[in-house]
């Protein structure tokens, strides 16, 4: 299973010069300039940078719309529930209901900044191969335990995938068809008590290869990733950036 | 000859940037046997999960079983009727006892709990299974796991089997118990097999998958005479089963027995 | 549903959240020995696979959190897992985002601990049907804690996210159907299947 | 005959109610290669398992590179010395990219960095395999994760090699590349196999369990002559490399060619 969201051929390098930890800083500094921000026309300001860098680094539309879905069935609530709770100078009433402008304004404030905000994370960290995104967590001084066990994951999720799909595969292949009814709850049941039974035992031999090399208590990781200028020029400028959006938002 | 049970024209098929199939016909007729072969990764597996609608093919079309099938939904009635045995055991066996395993096919076919049981008791019982009905199936041998997968299949009641690597992983009395179940069975069969001696004994005809195409095979069985050495492994004081006097022994064996 | 998007709740909330988060995350870490990483590692992208599940309920189809679960059978080890696993959701698939990671780790966490330490010792006794049937109650009750949590998080944001939160707490019924059904299930195979998956020592 | 490099006296062992080895002896010689063999669960992996350490045997003793071992400490020092190749590649690779597994090995044998790295790029590059190094372990393709397999534990310099299936799942071009290597090798080496073509290319020795218990095996070769008849399956219009005019042609092959 690929994890990161770009695909092989259409990898676009122009990224790849920069030190990962600068995008994940970048990232942390965008998400927290943008949750401070509640001017509409900024905001969409901010919405529309995310999807140029998206677009700049070569995301598929397609793809993040797909992504972006999801996450809508909960701004859907908050989007349709808001005009009616924030009181306010009346926009339209629904029967009983009174649509305030001012929750109008409030939906839409929540709705941009969540995009934009996930958009920019998926372009700058998703993009990322997730042991690059675990070597650079590593190097921000995250817990040793805590990368180790990210690193893991990583490497089994692939391995778990397939066999989840096989299983999946063999399943259909039995005439299965998923509804909404106790055998088809039972048989995922199984199939998740399956996953996690072979995941134990896998576990197990994983650590007695991990006896036979010697292991006492930590791996060792090689790849460092180093800052160079460049990597400072463009977080000067991602800072700048920030303050001008921060400066915009008071003045206006 | 009668109608193919199962027919492919011209079919393409790859992965995401990874083309496996162009342009395969095949047929299958009732009462044949047939061996596909082809090296790792020739798109063997591939090949036969295709003709039960898991993966869709970007040209060509399938007819099985009396008519075209295209949807997912026509397809659910082929699987029924095209047992398909995996490459990997482990991979088809998920449910806790070897029972539910068996029931887990009629159960889908939309078999009431009672008639699902009654089948999958006497497909066992004709496998010589019965008394693994109770067991885990995820403590089983390799062996074990191979023989109750292939009940998993029969008791679906298919027309045809289509068997990915069926001794894969089996030792040899294991995998001779197996065969002599395959052969007993009257179903119209494509099995995958490395294994030529299974193929020698099992196929009425073979096809071979190569550069992604299929190419029918030709078999034809006729004598030979070999004079070679050969290292002979068994345990001490175990009769080998000939001489070891030094004169050049003559006998008769099946080719690759190995 | 479990996850909140950036950009919707207050600051405070999202500070206790983080602070929460952290004190769990160094408590779970300290219990946590080298030696178990693997299988913490192994079991966590396991239910990060188990998550992709569509599981049809009524006219709908859900995705499983599968906390009571984790909690049940990694205990400690499920928070560190829990939060990998959100990582990955928030920048891979976008459920989520980077500054609610500390709330909505603190919101799938907090129950999976709550069915470590309320539910475990009775699963761990129990078997046959009792298993199906304490299964299901730490399915349910994962699901409907993180749910309670979720509008709570909202509902201290802003008084105008009330409305909303009670929604969204509606939403969960499907899931906690699901839930409660699938985790008694896979409790009742693993209890069979290999006992000692869920007895391991802490 | 110099002293043996890994010795069992009369092991027994078996996981919780179910006995695997009864009464085992086994000596490992230096300059050895000894077949491993025996049906699917017999105790193979197991038994590899016992000369590392990773169980406890109920009753026997081990001693391996000249004394006794029992505590778990000692057997730190075993598993240096005897590199343990596991059954299935994805459970031994573990770590991010290949260089940091092939690493993992001499820094927890106390080397620094500078030179673990030099250790892993030049077993890494007499395998042929230097390319590899940045890549992300679980993105290779079965046959490159067998080969990194076998780097992660020469980097430890072992005495003895320990191989656990070692062909399985290799497509032949594959398996061909791996024996290459293990026969270039000099170290004891001691290796389960179901592929009796491998075992007559690199075993000097032949051991098998059979309920439970080790029995050595006699290995010799002699030359035989054998008159059989057997199928040749190729396709139709290529040419098979020999005539069928029905006469009987003779020639020379390994036994177990097929
Ligand atoms: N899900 C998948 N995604 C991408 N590529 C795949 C997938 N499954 C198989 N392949 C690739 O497609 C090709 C054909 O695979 P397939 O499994 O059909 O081969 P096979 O003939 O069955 O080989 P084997 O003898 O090893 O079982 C291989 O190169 C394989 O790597
Ligand atoms: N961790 C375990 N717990 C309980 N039983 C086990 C365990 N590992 C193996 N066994 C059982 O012990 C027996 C010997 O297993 P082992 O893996 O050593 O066999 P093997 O000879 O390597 O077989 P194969 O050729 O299939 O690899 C088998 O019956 C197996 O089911
Ligand atoms: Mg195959
Ligand atoms: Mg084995």
């Amino acid at each position: 299973m690929q994890l990161t969201l770009i695909e092989k051929e259409s990898r676009n390098d122009r990224l790849r010069q920069f030190d990962p930890r600068l995008r994940l800083i970048t990232a942390l500094l965008f998400a927290m300039t943008v949750v401070s921000l509640h001017l509409i026309p900024l905001l969409l300001l901010t919405l529309l940078l995310a999807l140029g860098m998206a677009w700049w680094i070569g995301l598929s539309g397609s793809l993040l719309l797909k992504r972006l879905l999801v996450m809508e069935g909960f701004m859907i609530v908050l989007l349709v529930m808001l005009p009616f709770s924030v009181p306010g100078e009346s926009l339209f009433t629904l029967g009983p209901f009174n649509a305030s402008i001012e929750g109008v304004q409030r939906a839409l404030q929540i709705v941009l900044r969540a995009n934009a905000i996930v958009i920019l994370l998926m372009a700058l960290i998703g993009t990322l191969e997730p042991v690059v995104l675990g070597h650079a967590l590593g190097q921000l001084r995250l817990p040793d335990k805590l990368i180790h066990l990210f690193l893991f994951t990583v490497r089994y999720i692939g391995v778990l995938f397939d066999e989840y799909r096989r299983l999946r595969l063999a399943m259909r292949a039995r005439a299965f068809v998923a509804g909404s009814n106790r055998h088809t709850w039972r048989t995922f049941g199984w199939l998740v008590g399956m996953l996690l039974v072979r995941s134990l035992e896998r576990s197990e031999r994983i650590l007695a290869a991990m006896k036979c090399r010697g292991f006492n208590g930590r791996l060792y990781l090689v790849k460092q990733n180093i800052w160079s200028r460049y990597d400072t020029l463009a977080l000067l400028l991602s800072l700048s950036l920030s303050g001008t959006l921060l400066l915009l938002e008071q003045t206006l | 000859m009668n109608e193919a049970l199962i027919t492919l024209q011209d079919i393409n098929f790859g992965y995401p940037n990874h083309p496996v199939l162009s342009g395969v016909s095949f047929h299958l007729h009732p009462g044949e046997r047939v061996a596909l072969l082809g090296e790792n990764g020739a798109g063997k597996t591939t090949l036969l999960q295709l003709m039960v609608g898991l993966h869709n093919p970007t040209r060509g079309r399938i007819h099985a079983f009396g008519r075209e099938r295209r949807s997912e939904q026509d397809f659910r009635e082929v699987r029924a009727k095209a047992g398909l045995l995996f490459q990997d055991a482990d991979d088809q066996l998920f449910c806790p006892t070897v029972l539910e395993d068996v029931i887990f096919g009629p159960r889908n076919l939309g078999k009431p709990e009672s008639e699902a049981k009654a089948i999958a008791e006497q497909v066992l019982s004709s496998l010589g299974l019965s008394r693994y009905a109770d067991r885990i199936t995820h403590k089983l041998s390799g062996g074990e796991k191979r023989m109750i997968s292939l009940a998993t299949v029969l008791a679906m009641q298919p027309q045809a089997l289509l068997m990915d690597e069926p001794t894969n992983g089996l030792d040899e009395k294991a995998e001779q118990r197996l065969l002599e179940h395959l052969e007993s069975l009257p179903q119209a069969m494509v099995f995958v097999s490395h294994d030529r001696k299974l193929v020698e004994r099992l196929a009425t005809r073979a096809v071979m998958i190569q550069d992604g195409t299929l190419i029918e095979g030709l078999m034809h069985s006729h004598p030979h005479v070999h004079t070679h050495s050969h290292l002979h492994i068994h345990a001490a004081g175990i009769d080998a089963g000939h001489d070891h006097d030094g004169s050049i022994p003559e006998h008769q064996h099946a080719h690759g027995e190995g | 549903m479990a996850h909140i998007p950036d950009g919707v709740l207050s600051t405070p909330v999202l500070i206790t959240g983080a602070v929460v988060t952290t004190g769990l995350l160094a408590a779970a870490i300290r219990r946590l020995d080298f030696d178990r990483i693997p299988q913490a590692a192994v079991l966590s992208a396991a239910f990060f696979i188990a998550s992709l599940l569509s599981v049809p309920v009524g006219p709908s189809s859900v995705h499983l959190i599968l906390n009571g679960l984790m909690g049940v059978i990694l205990g400690w080890a499920a928070v560190p897992a829990i939060f990998v696993a959100l990582i990955m959701q928030a920048v891979f698939f976008g459920y989520g985002g980077l500054l609610v990671l500390g709330v909505n780790t603190m919101n799938i966490a907090l129950p999976a601990l709550l069915c470590a330490a309320l539910l475990g010792p009775a699963l761990r006794r129990s078997d046959g049907r009792f298993s199906l049937i304490w299964g299901a109650v730490s399915g349910a009750v994962g699901v409907l804690l993180t749910g309670t949590l979720v509008s709570l998080c909202l509902g201290l944001s802003s008084a105008d996210f009330l409305p909303a939160a009670k929604v969204v707490l509606a939403t969960y019924t499907p899931l906690m159907i699901a839930e409660a059904a699938v985790t008694g299930f896979t409790l009742g195979f693993i209890l069979k299947v290999a006992p000692e998956l869920i007895t391991i020592p802490e």
